[in-house]
This record gives C-alpha cells, sequence and structure tokens, in this order.
C-alpha cells in the first residue's frame, strides 16, 4: 500500500483530491449545495495540505532529508506504445516545490472566496464541479514528470476555462468570449503538440530528466538540423519554438493574447484562477521547466542567443509594453487587471528570454498571488456595486435610471468608505502590482528581472536583445504602476459618481453596520490572507547583498535562487549586486505612482466627466485614444483575418462547393450511374437470359409439337414404322454377316 | 420335287402382299385379313421347312397347329374390337380410330 | 390298274397318278349327279305316301322322268339377276354350293377296290369340304343384294357352324375305334357295325348331319313358310337348280357317311370277293339310312332358329362331349381285341367249336364282341343318364310353369303375378 | 426342272394363292377380297397338300377358310357401312408398297441365291421322307408329354380365354328383347 509519509508517493496524491471532488460534484451532488461546497472546500485544503507537506519536506524542515539537489520521482508504465514503453510518474523538485506553494494557496483562496461570491447563483454547483477539475488538472500540470502529463493537465485546463468563461452561458458575449478563448489556446496548443511530438520522436521519451539532464543528448539535439526550416533552425530550437508558441497562447502573449480579456465575462473567482493563480502561470512554468531545452546550443549569460530566447525576449518585452498601454484606456475594472496580467506575463517571458529563469519564476509566483488579491478584491468591488444598483434601483422606482454597467470604473468612485475591507486588500495588491519599492513583493521579483536584464544587456556589453528588453520593461513598469494608481483612483477615490455607487456595500442602506456587508465573510477572509502574502512573499528573494535588507533576509545568498537552481543540471552564475537597476525600478515605481495620483486622486473625476488621460492624449491625436480603448483594434483585425475568413470557408467553400458539388455531385453521379448500369442489365438480362430462359422451353415445346405427330395413333403407321426399322436392322445385320461370313 | 426355295419365295410374296394389305388397307377388317395372308405365308414356311428339312420329327406341323390356335384368338379379338369400335364410333376405317395419341 | 398302264405308256408317273385319281373323282362325281335324279323321285314318292297322295307318275312311268322334266324345266328359264348384285359372287355362289358336295364323292368307299381316292385323312377331308357349303351360302346371301337373302344366309352359317362342332365331334369317336381316318380304314375296321358299339355317337351323328345338310326338322335354310326361301330367293332357273341338286346330293351323302361310319360301309358277307357286291351292300344302307331321314323330315315339325341353336349348343353338344369322354376313357381301358388270336382260332381246325363259331360269325367279328358289349353298355348307362337329366329339367320347367298358370283354366294366376311371356317349356330343354 | 405334274400343280396352287393374296390387297370391295382371302387359304392347303401335310391342308380348309374366314366375313357383314368405301387404301399406301417391294425383293434374292446354292440351310431336295402317317405321328407329338403337350394345353387356355373375352368385347350393351328360351 501507498506508504503516507514516503515523500516520493505524495506527489501522487495531491492533484487526485480536486479530481475526485469534481467527479462527486458533477456525478453526485450537483443538487445540494451544502455538500457541493464542503467536498470542493476539503479537496482543495487537503490537497493544499499535502503540498505544503511535500513543500516543507522539500525545504528540508520536515520529514528528514532534504531535497537538495535530488527530486522525488516515481513513474508507473502507463502506456505500451509498440516498441517503447511510455511511463508517467511524478516529480518534485525545487521549481515544483515553489510552485506547490503558490498554486494550492492561491486555489484554495479562490474556492473560499467563489463559496462567498456565488452563493446565490442557480448553476452554483456545477461552478464549483469546474473548479474542482480545474484546480486538480492545474496540480496534475504541476506534479507532472513528463511533458504529456503536463500537456494533459494543460488541455484540461483549456477545457475548464472554456467551460468557466461561458459558465453564464445565457449571456451571448459570455458563451462567445469562451469559444474565443477556448479556439486561439487551442490554436496554441496544436503547435506545442507538434513541438512535443518531434521531441518524443527525437527523444524517444518525454521524462524531463531523461531530457534535461544527459547533454550529450541536448547537444545532439542541438546540432541536428530540423526537420522543417532545416538550416535556419536547429532541431532543439524548432521545438524551442513550438513550445514556446504553445506558451504565446496559454500565457496570452502577444499575436494571441486576446481571449485574456474577453475572458472576463465569466464569474471573478474564474478569471483570478486563470489569470493569476493557474492558467496563464502554468505556461511561464512550462517554459522554466524547459528551459534546458530551449537554452540548448545557446548561452544567454554570454551573448549567445538561439531561436526560441530571442522569439520570448522580443514577444515578451513588447507584449510587456503593449498590454500596459492598453490597459491605461480601459475603464472596466476586470480588463484593466487583465491587460496587466498580460503585460506581466510579458514580464516574465523576457526574463525567461534573456536568461533569467529564476527572477521569472520568482516573479511569477508573487505575481500569482497579488494578482489573485487584485481579481478577488475586484470582484467584492463589483458584488457591492450590484448591491448598490438593487438599491437604486428599488428607491428610485420611479424614474428609471438607465442600467448602468457594474464594471464600469467610471460609474464608481468614493467606495474605500464603503467597503472598508476591500479597499485595503485593493490597495495592498495594487501596490504589489505597480511595484511600490520594498515593501510589496512585487517590487523584489520586478527589481529582480530588471537588474538580471541591466546586468546581461546594459551592464555588460551590449547585447541586442538583453538591452531592448530593458528599455520596455522599464518603460511598461512605469505605465503598470501608472493604471493600478488610476484604478484605484476611480474606484475608491474622490465621490461616488451614480446612485449604485452610493449604495454600494451596504445590504440594508438604513444601518450601514458592518455585520451587514454586502461581502460576506466568506469572500473577505482570503483577500486578507494574500494581501499579507502579497507583503512578505519579496522578502524571500531579496539579493544578499542588498544594502540593509539582504543580510536580514538573505544571508546566505538569495535563498530562492539557491532553492531553485537545484532544478537544473548547470549551475546559473549568480549576479553580482549593482545599484544602478535597482535605483531605476525606484524611480519607475514611484513616478508611475506619483502620475497617477496627480491626474485621479487629486482631482477625481466627477460624474461623466471624461478621463483626464484621454483628454490629454485626445490633444496629441484624437484617434489614439479610442484605438486604445479599442485594443488597437486587434480583436477586428483577427475576426476580419480569421474569424470572418473561417466562416466563409466553412458555409460556402465547403458547403456549397464541396458538400454539395463534390460529394452530392459524385453521389448523384453514382445514383445515376447505378441506375443506367442497371437498366442496361435489365435490357441485357431481357434480351438474354430471357431469351435463353424462354427460348429453350419454347424450343422444347416446338420439338415437342413435331414429335408429337410421330404418334399419330394410326395403328398402320407403327406397323409400317416398325417394318421399316426392322428392315434397315435386318440390313445391318445382313451386311455385318455377310461382311464377316 | 419342287425346290425348297420356290416354296419360300411363293411364301415371301405372300407375306409381302400381307404387309401391303396390313399397311395400306383403310378398313381394319381388311389389315385382319393382312395378317391372317402373313400368317398362312409363316404357315407355308413352315411346312416347307418341316418338309425338306426335318420331316422326321413333328416340330414343323406342332408349329403350324399352334400357328392355327394363334390365328383363330387373332382374328377372335381382332373382330370383336373392331365390332365393338364399330358399334360405338359408326367407323372401322384404321385411321379414324386415332386417340390413342399426344 | 389304269396308273400302270398310262406309266407303261410313258407318262411321268406323277402325270399318270393325277390322271387316273382325276378318272376315279370323275366317275364317283358323275354317279353322285346321276343318283340325285333317282334320289328325288324317291323323297317325292315317298312324301306323298306319306301325305297319303300319289306324286309324280305323270311323267314316265311312276313318274320316274318327272325329274329330268324338272330339270329341264329349269334349264330352261331365264336366270333373274338382281340390280348391282354382286354379279361373280352371285354366281360363284351355286357353283360352289355344288362342288362342295361332290367333293365328298371322292372319298366315298364304294367297295374295297372302287373309291375315288383314299385319303388318309377321308372322314377329316369330308368335314372340311363341308366348309364350302358355308360359304357357298354366305356368298349366295350376299351376292344376291337381298336384304332378306343375307339374313337368311347370316342364319344358315350360323346353324351350320355350331351343327358342325357336335358332327366333328361325334366322327372322333369311330375314328377313335377304327384308329384311322381313311374311309376304307373305317370300313375294314368295322368288323362289328359301330352302330351296334356306340348308339349314342350314331345319334349324335344323325342328328348333326341333319342340320348340316339342312333337312327335316332342321330345313330352316328355305322353309317356305319362314323367310321365303331363304339364302336363294333371287335365284332361279338353273342357278337354283344347281343349289336344290346340292342339297340332295349332300343329304343322300350324308346318309352314305353315316352308313360308312357306322353301318359298316360295303362290309358285309362277301363283299371282299365281289367288288359290285360291295357297292350293293352301300346302295342299301344308305337308302335306309335316306329313308329314315325323308321320314324324318316329313314327320317332325320345324324347329325354329333359337330353340334349333339352344338345343346344339345346350343339348347335343355337351352329350357329344361327355359320350366322346366316355368313349375315350372307355376305350382306353377295354384291351384292344386281339384280332391275331382270333383268327388263329378261326383258322385253327382244331377249335372245334370255337373254331366254328368263329368262322361262322368271322374271327374279327367275335374278337371285337367284348368291347362293343362293354361300349354298348357305356352308352346305354349315358342315355341313361341324360334322360334323368331332361326329366329333371322339364319338371322344374313344368313348376315354374304350373306356378304361373292357374291348373284349371290355364289363365295366368289371379293375384297378378308379375306377367311373363311365359311360353310352354321348349320341347327341347 | 423338266416340267413334272407336281410342279404344275405347285404353280397352279401358287398362283391360286398369290391371286387371292392380290385380291386381298386391292379388290376395293371389302366382300369380295374377303372371298379372295378364301381363295388364297384354299391355294395354301393345296400347298400343304403338295408338301405331304394332309392332314393340315384339311386343318387348313376346316379352320381357317371354315370359321376364321367365316368370322371375318360376319365381321365385314356387321359392319356393312364400310363395304363399299370409296377410299381403300390409306394415304402411306405408296410407302407401304415399296417397302413391301423392297421386303420382297432381299427376301427372293436370298431365297434364291441361298437356295440354289445347296446350301445345308436351304436343301434343294428334301433330306427325308415324312412317316408313313403323319396325322398319327402329328397326333403322338402334340400329346406326348416329352414334346408340345405343355404348348397344346396353352393354347386350350389361351383359346378358352380369348373366345370368352371376345363375346364380352363385342356383346352389344343394350340388351335387345328378352331372348325367347328364358331360363
Amino acid at each position: 500500500m501507498i506508504d503516507w509519509t514516503n515523500a516520493n508517493f505524495l506527489p501522487w496524491l495531491i492533484p487526485v483530491p480536486p479530481l475526485i471532488a469534481s467527479a462527486l460534484i458533477f456525478l453526485l451532488f450537483n443538487r445540494s449545495w451544502f455538500l457541493t461546497t464542503l467536498t470542493a472546500l476539503a479537496a482543495t485544503i487537503l490537497s493544499w495540505g499535502m503540498s505544503l507537506a511535500v513543500l516543507l519536506r522539500a525545504l528540508g524542515l520536515a520529514f528528514g532529508d532534504p531535497l537538495g539537489g535530488s527530486a522525488f520521482s516515481s513513474q508507473i508504465a502507463w502506456m505500451d506504445t509498440g516498441t517503447t514503453q511510455f511511463n508517467i510518474g511524478v516529480l518534485v523538485d525545487p521549481l515544483t516545490a515553489v510552485m506547490l506553494f503558490m498554486v494550492p494557496l492561491a486555489i484554495s483562496m479562490i474556492m473560499i472566496y467563489s463559496v462567498g461570491y456565488m452563493a446565490n447563483d442557480p448553476r452554483r454547483e456545477r461552478f464549483f464541479g469546474y473548479m474542482a477539475l480545474f484546480a486538480g488538472a492545474m496540480l496534475t500540470l504541476v506534479v507532472a514528470d513528463n511533458l504529456l502529463l503536463l500537456f494533459i493537465g494543460w488541455e484540461v485546463m483549456g477545457f475548464c476555462s472554456y467551460s468557466l468563461i461561458g459558465f453564464w452561458f445565457e449571456k451571448e458575449s459570455a458563451h462567445k468570449a469562451g469559444v474565443k478563448a477556448f479556439m486561439t489556446t487551442r490554436v496554441a496548443d496544436v503547435i506545442m503538440l507538434i513541438g512535443i511530438v518531434y521531441l518524443f520522436a527525437q527523444a524517444g521519451t518525454l521524462n524531463f530528466r531523461d531530457i534535461f539532464f544527459n547533454h550529450e543528448f541536448l547537444a545532439e539535439l542541438a546540432s541536428t538540423p530540423a526537420l522543417i526550416f532545416g538550416g535556419a533552425i536547429s532541431a532543439a530550437g524548432l521545438i524551442g519554438v513550438f513550445l514556446v508558441i504553445g506558451t504565446v497562447g496559454k500565457s496570452a502573449q502577444f499575436p494571441l493574447h486576446v481571449w485574456l480579456p474577453d475572458a472576463m465575462e465569466g464569474p471573478t473567482p474564474v478569471s483570478a484562477m486563470i489569470h493569476a493563480a493557474a492558467m496563464v502561470s502554468a505556461g511561464i512554468y512550462m517554459i522554466i521547466r524547459m528551459y534546458p531545452l530551449l537554452a540548448a546550443g545557446a548561452d544567454p549569460h554570454h551573448g549567445i542567443y538561439n531561436a526560441p530566447l530571442m522569439l520570448m525576449a522580443y514577444v515578451g518585452a513588447f507584449t510587456a509594453l503593449f498590454a500596459a498601454i492598453i490597459a491605461v484606456a480601459q475603464n472596466d475594472i476586470k480588463r484593466i487587471l487583465a491587460y496587466s496580467t498580460i503585460s506581466q506575463l510579458g514580464f516574465m517571458m523576457a526574463a525567461l528570454g534573456i536568461g533569467a529563469y529564476v527572477a521569472a519564476a520568482f516573479h511569477l509566483i508573487t505575481h500569482g498571488i497579488f494578482k489573485a488579491l487584485l481579481f478577488m478584491s475586484s470582484g467584492a468591488v463589483i458584488h457591492a456595486m450590484e448591491h448598490g444598483e438593487h438599491h437604486a434601483h428599488a428607491e428610485h422606482h420611479g424614474e428609471h435610471a438607465a442600467p448602468i454597467d457594474v464594471q464600469d470604473i467610471r460609474s464608481m468612485g468614493g467606495l474605500r468608505q464603503r467597503i472598508p475591507v476591500t479597499w485595503w486588500a485593493f490597495l495592498a495588491g495594487g501596490m504589489a502590482l505597480a511595484g511600490f519599492p520594498l515593501i510589496t513583493a512585487g517590487f523584489w521579483s520586478k527589481d529582480e528581472i530588471l537588474a538580471e536584464a541591466w546586468h546581461l544587456g546594459v551592464g555588460g556589453e551590449w547585447f541586442g536583445p538583453a538591452v531592448f528588453v530593458f528599455i520596455l520593461l522599464a518603460v511598461a513598469a512605469f505605465l503598470t504602476a501608472f493604471y493600478t494608481t488610476r484604478q484605484l483612483a476611480m474606484v475608491f477615490g474622490g465621490q461616488p459618481r451614480t446612485a449604485a455607487a452610493e449604495h454600494a456595500g451596504f445590504v440594508d442602506p438604513e444601518h450601514p453596520t458592518p455585520a451587514a456587508q454586502a461581502i460576506s465573510g466568506f469572500m473577505q477572509g482570503p483577500l486578507l490572507v494574500l494581501a499579507v502574502f502579497a507583503v512578505i512573499a519579496g522578502f524571500v528573494g531579496v539579493h544578499p547583498d542588498f544594502p540593509l535588507l539582504g543580510a536580514i533576509f538573505s544571508p546566505y545568498g538569495n535563498p530562492f535562487h539557491n532553492f531553485v537552481t537545484g532544478t537544473l543540471a548547470e549551475e546559473m552564475p549568480k549576479v553580482a549586486f549593482n545599484w544602478l537597476p535597482v535605483l531605476i525600478s525606484f524611480l519607475v515605481a514611484l513616478g508611475g505612482i506619483w502620475a497617477g495620483w496627480m491626474v485621479y486622486w487629486r482631482r477625481p473625476l466627477a460624474a461623466g466627466q471624461e478621463d483626464p488621460t484621454k483628454v490629454a492624449l485626445d490633444r496629441v491625436s484624437p484617434a489614439l485614444y479610442t484605438a486604445m480603448q479599442r485594443k488597437f483594434y486587434l480583436d477586428e483585425l483577427y475576426n476580419a483575418a480569421f474569424v470572418r475568413p473561417a466562416q466563409w470557408i466553412s458555409d460556402v467553400l465547403v458547403a456549397q462547393i464541396v458538400d454539395r458539388g463534390i460529394i452530392d455531385g459524385v453521389l448523384h453521379f453514382i445514383a445515376r450511374a447505378a441506375t443506367v448500369i442497371g437498366e442496361t442489365f435489365k435490357r441485357f438480362n431481357r434480351v438474354v437470359i430471357d431469351g435463353v430462359g424462354d427460348g429453350i422451353p419454347s424450343g422444347i415445346a416446338r420439338f415437342g409439337g413435331w414429335f408429337r405427330q410421330l404418334q399419330s395413333g394410326q395403328v398402320q403407321q407403327y406397323l409400317l414404322m416398325a417394318l421399316l426399322s426392322a428392315l434397315v436392322i435386318g440390313m445391318v445385320v445382313f451386311v455385318r454377316l455377310i461382311g464377316r461370313g | 420335287m419342287v425346290p425348297l426355295w420356290m416354296y419360300l419365295v411363293v411364301a415371301a410374296a405372300l407375306f409381302c402382299l400381307g404387309v401391303f394389305t396390313v399397311l395400306a388397307r383403310r378398313n381394319a377388317v381388311a389389315i385382319l385379313m393382312g395378317v391372317e395372308l402373313m400368317l398362312n405365308a409363316v404357315n407355308i414356311n413352315l411346312v416347307a421347312f418341316w418338309r425338306f428339312v426335318t420331316p422326321a420329327t413333328m416340330m414343323g406341323q406342332a408349329f403350324v397347329v399352334f400357328v392355327f390356335v394363334v390365328a383363330a384368338a387373332e382374328a377372335a379379338v381382332g373382330l370383336a374390337l373392331i365390332i365393338a369400335i364399330y358399334r360405338r364410333r359408326q367407323s372401322v376405317v384404321a385411321d379414324d380410330a386415332n386417340l390413342l395419341k399426344w | 390298274m389304269l396308273k400302270e398302264a398310262l406309266i407303261q405308256a410313258g407318262m411321268q408317273p406323277g402325270w399318270a397318278a393325277f390322271i387316273d385319281i382325276f378318272l376315279g373323282v370323275l366317275v364317283a362325281a358323275s354317279f353322285g349327279m346321276v343318283w340325285v335324279l333317282f334320289g328325288i323321285w324317291v323323297e317325292r314318292k315317298m312324301a306323298a305316301r306319306v301325305q297319303d297322295r300319289i306324286g309324280p307318275n305323270r311323267v314316265g312311268p311312276w313318274g320316274l322322268i318327272q325329274n329330268i322334266a324338272d330339270a329341264l324345266k329349269l334349264l330352261t328359264k331365264e336366270v333373274i339377276v338382281p340390280r348391282n348384285a354382286d354379279r361373280p359372287v352371285y354366281f360363284a355362289a351355286p357353283i360352289l354350293a355344288v362342288v362342295g358336295v361332290i367333293l365328298i364323292a371322292a372319298v366315298i368307299p364304294f367297295s374295297p377296290v372302287v373309291i375315288g381316292t383314299d385319303l388318309s385323312i377321308g372322314i377329316l377331308y369330308v368335314i372340311a369340304v363341308g366348309a364350302f357349303g358355308v360359304i357357298a351360302v354366305l356368298m349366295a346371301g350376299w351376292g344376291s343384294n337381298n336384304k332378306y337373302a343375307l339374313l337368311g344366309a347370316f342364319r344358315v352359317v350360323a346353324h351350320l357352324v355350331s351343327y358342325e362342332v357336335p358332327m366333328v365331334l361325334a366322327l372322333l369317336v369311330p375314328v377313335m375305334l377304327a384308329g384311322t381316318m381313311s374311309m376304307q380304314g373305317l370300313v375294314r375296321e368295322q368288323h362289328i357295325w359301330y352302330i351296334f358299339a356306340v348308339p349314342v355317337t350314331a345319334f349324335l351323328f344323325f342328328i348333326s348331319s341333319q342340320a348340316e345338310v339342312g333337312r327335316a326338322p332342321f330345313d330352316l335354310l328355305e322353309a317356305e313358310s319362314e323367310l321365303v326361301a331363304g339364302y336363294n330367293i333371287e335365284y332361279s332357273g338353273m342357278v337354283w337348280a344347281m343349289f336344290y341338286l346340292g342339297e340332295f346330293m349332300h343329304a343322300f351323302f350324308v346318309s352314305i357317311l353315316f352308313a360308312v361310319l357306322f353301318l359298316g360301309g360295303w362290309s358285309g358277307p362277301g363283299a371282299e370277293q365281289i367288288p359290285f357286291l360291295g357297292i350293293v351292300y352301300l346302295m342299301l344302307k344308305s337308302m335306309l339310312v335316306y329313308f329314315v331321314q325323308i321320314w324324318l323330315r316329313l314327320t317332325v315339325p320345324r324347329v325354329r332358329i333359337d330353340q334349333l341353336l339352344a338345343f346344339n349348343w345346350k343339348f347335343l353338344v355337351p352329350l357329344a362331349l361327355a359320350n366322346v369322354l366316355l368313349m375315350a376313357f372307355l376305350f382306353k381301358i377295354i384291351p384292344t381285341p386281339d384280332f391275331a388270336g382270333a383268327q388263329a382260332i378261326a383258322t385253327n381246325e382244331f377249335a372245334g367249336v370255337a373254331g366254328g363259331i368263329y368262322r361262322l360269325f368271322g374271327p374279327n367279328q367275335i374278337a371285337e364282341l367284348p368291347r362293343t358289349g362293354l361300349l354298348l353298355l357305356g352308352n346305354i348307362a349315358l342315355v341313361g343318364v341324360t334322360a334323368a337329366l331332361l326329366g329333371q329339367a322339364g319338371r322344374r320347367a313344368r313348376r315354374q310353369v304350373e306356378a304361373l298358370v292357374d291348373e284349371t283354366d290355364y289363365t295366368p294366376r289371379a293375384e297378378g303375378a308379375e306377367h311373363t311371356a311365359e311360353a310352354p317349356a321348349a320341347a327341347a330343354r | 426342272m423338266e416340267l413334272t405334274a407336281e410342279i404344275v400343280v405347285f404353280a397352279v396352287f401358287s398362283i391360286i394363292t398369290l391371286t387371292g393374296g392380290v385380291g386381298v390387297a386391292l379388290t376395293r370391295n371389302l366382300f369380295r377380297s374377303a372371298l379372295m382371302l378364301l381363295v388364297s387359304l384354299f391355294g395354301v392347303a393345296g400347298l400343304f397338300v403338295l408338301l405331304a401335310a394332309p392332314f393340315l391342308a384339311a386343318v387348313q380348309v376346316l379352320i381357317y377358310m371354315g370359321a376364321i374366314a367365316i368370322l371375318i366375313i360376319f365381321a365385314v357383314m356387321l359392319t356393312r357401312g364400310m363395304v363399299t368405301a370409296r377410299r381403300v387404301m390409306n394415304d402411306q399406301w405408296s410407302v407401304a408398297a415399296v417397302v413391301a417391294l423392297f421386303l420382297f425383293a432381299v427376301l427372293a434374292v436370298i431365297f434364291v441365291q441361298v437356295g440354289q446354292g445347296e446350301s445345308a440351310v436351304l436343301p434343294l431336295n428334301p433330306t427325308g421322307d415324312p412317316p408313313a402317317d403323319g396325322t398319327a405321328a402329328l397326333g403322338q407329338a402334340l400329346l406326348d408329354p416329352a414334346q408340345y403337350v405343355l404348348p397344346f394345353e396353352v393354347a386350350a387356355l389361351l383359346l378358352a380365354g380369348v373366345l370368352s373375352g371376345a363375346i364380352y368385347i363385342a356383346r352389344d350393351d343394350e340388351p335387345d328383347e328378352p331372348s325367347q328360351t328364358r331360363g
């Protein structure tokens, strides 16, 4: 039986509880709300506990010998693919351990939060089913030891995201968004799958440790020319590119990011889950996991770049800046966060592109935490606004106030008095996102990335991509700080601009007691927990040489750095501490916040007042702001480029031409041919077979008729015939006699 | 002594006349007469052979006696049939009695 | 004797024999023809006497020439041939009738020496020749193209053919006794006249021959009261005379036959020595038989055609068959008389009385005496049996009639017994 | 072959027989052909006499001419209607004539060739003399168990059966008026 204490088996069990919970909910408990919540929470907390146990074991704090360089892993035979046997198993190495800290935490917080959020939704059981499945898939992905199991988790998550985004499927936009999300991620996944298959073809196995720890293979892979683009790129390079494209789709990088903002249609916990805890981080996690493969044949630290790294660097950096610009112009509270997620992921992608995979991992963790926090608090805000809407509606029953969009920040304002807990949580998350120096986790992780970028690019010789990355990231960081503060100001600052905002927050407007908070306890608890983590998580990765804090938090080198590098075979060189990047990150963060405050907080917008940024930008060019707001018309572009042609292809080309024209044509032709053949056969049949068939009997009949005359009934005729024959026979015999005689 | 073959020739002639009568005559009774002629021709042969070849044994004559018996029987039955047919069909022409056909 | 002379004359033996026989037959036939004239006269005279009248006496002394006168008359009469009669058949019929009868004469043993020809199958020849008569009748019936003639012919043929059967059976017995069929043989074997040995056979032969000839009770052939004149209706003149002649000769020849078969033919004392005596004996015997015939003809009423046939097939034929069987049986049992022994005794001088008797009565006769006696007994027994049967049949018939007829007035019974045209039982059966 | 009496007589009887036969075959009137049959039978009887078979001749005359011919004539009478039929021959007479002639030709050729050739099968002259009393010998043969008594008895049975059968066939179905001699 399974030895619970044996660390190797524990990882197996982590993904299991949520999967079981989802099965149970779907199949059995979908009627009772109590049972659903019970199983869902129990499952997530259980898996969280187990992952904590694994984490502690990994950190060596508990359960015997620390992980050190090795990793727990155990495999079982899964598929017998002809000659080779395919094993799947679990692998816990420092990277996984880190992920196991962030993912279960976020998932459980979201689960608790969603209990409150979905309390009065008609199909809430179904929601929890999907959420449990989502969590299970994410955990499988995390603990997977080979690429295929990872891919399975990847796909299941894709499915869950589709179903959750399109949860309120009666809303047209909801299920359209779901389809959109699903299609775009699918495009990327297909390419990724091709990469996986190519890798499997080359390596014969997909196990991480087998591939990434035998260098000859990697070198050999790097040297062999790729199948398709042969000359330009090596096999490893091609596989890397494919995998990166997969991540681009999954983590919503530049070309394939359009689905993320629309994903906001889903309920808030979903967006939290997708954008923070699971979905997007999976992509980055996969790249970190595949780093040796991607970096095969290249050494970013020494300026040797190959195709995948270059791709990641440029795409990441550009996405970061691009998303940040758009985020500034958004008015929907969740859409802003969505674009911020895209830009943050851009940060991580860029970091990976230039080789700083540890910094990327660190940022991944911290971002996961504060982005989850931000989403949940925005959810709380929306919840409060809905209450306000109801009350406003109820009071002014008379004249019908135009139904306002509960998610539009322009209809909010002054909510800090109404929902104080949410206000503090939102503030913590926002500052972390903005990268408020020193005290927020976001600062440390972002600073780490900028430091690395500086060191590789600007500091040293002016290598191409690193420099480009550094500049873009810096600007993006400034913009991030700016739109975060804008959001804070618009939502919480100033006076409530609408009646709904007026009544937001209180269940019962007459007596605004904190108990009758619109936001139930379930929702506020997780907010506070995550807020705390958002702050303290950063101190894990303080650079040892950091003037004051370094000594406190990382006496023997950057703890996070030491821990994570264990996963990769070769040791990653530590970056020397350098004042300049830290100073820049200081400047950027504070600058952004100040700007935002100046524009939005000091002179809060009045109801219906134009957005000052918009006014500013209009002076530059009227079309710029609307372009930013309309996401640079990318959706329309994609729509025009892909969707409409696809539709055209499907209904015109396929339906009319192919289907009706060819297939029907063929069928009709065959039918007609068959009838013609049948006809000829019939005629042939009538002529020959009938001819023969009838011919014979009629022939016989005629012969019979003639033969009948022979028997004429005339006795004398018979006698004559008898005599004749006798004579003939006599003659014959006689002749014979004579002959012989 | 009259040679044997003369008798045989006469008998053959008589036989052929009988054959012709049987085959050619339309009247059933005539056919019977033809048959009688043929039987007589046979008798002549028998007696001739008896006389010339085996006068000692009485086989030839005995045979002739039996031929007589048979001839008588045949004539009796034949005529009875003819009369019966005549009574029923009012015609003794051999051709008319041709029902026994397909 | 003529034959030897001719052979010496250098003619081939075949031819010589042929001519010899031919002449003999010629003589016999002519005798027949001559005698007929006398015969007819005798018959007409007797008939007259029986009917108490004189008979022909005008032409020639006692009417002897009457027949010749008739013949002449007939000769001069015109022969009328019916229209579309079958001419050849019409004229052939009478000829055949006469020929049939004359041929019989060929074998009549007038005397030990005088005989047309002594065929080994004499008696069979006679019967065979009888067939000609039948044919002649048929031809006459058909030839004259007359319905009555044809019907008459049918009747006569049926009559003749059926009576031939008992006659042949009757003939069997003397042939069996004599052991031979040749006429001379028969006469010589008849040491004791067969009439004494087998009277029943004689009776049978006499009756059937009467029928064969168509005389006496059976003279239906040309009975005036019946079908006009039977088959010879259309005949007139000489042709009719031929028929008439044929008939009379046949009657006489039959009587001769009877004489030959049952009365010992020409045998008589001294017949062997004097040929002519034989003829005289034969003539006497045949005249006797002829007399009986005429006597019978004139006294016995005519018999109807169906009675005639019924009498034949129901009485004569069975009787004949029984007779033949009985005779054959007896003949087998009785040892054949040893004429040799008798001769020896007769010629044995020392035989004494026996020798004397033998010589007196002729040794053969005595030798044959036991067989004849036994046969006679057989016959008598047969007659007795037949008489008994007849009596019984008669009584049964009588009872039937009485059942139907009231004894008193012989009218049909009152209680309407179903009136059947019951004629009184036939005399015959 | 010098012209002995016998040959002359043979010729006479043969001519009688053959003319009778031809008459039977060709005469139009059925009754006449019947008579011609009688003539030919008489001729055959004569041939029998020549062949030293007097008994057979007598029997021939007695039975054939006396009975069978008469029977045939009776039949002719009974079917009176057909006696003077117009068409005498049926339509296959030509073929029949050819076949008959051919048959006769074949037989004649064979008999003449073989006969004259002194072969054992057809001796020119009789090889022996018939027994003195042929008739008695025949009688003996017919009743001698070693020889032909069985066929003789069978013949008797045959005749009995045939005649009764013939009577039954020819019997007129409608009962005519009750016959005189009832009982």
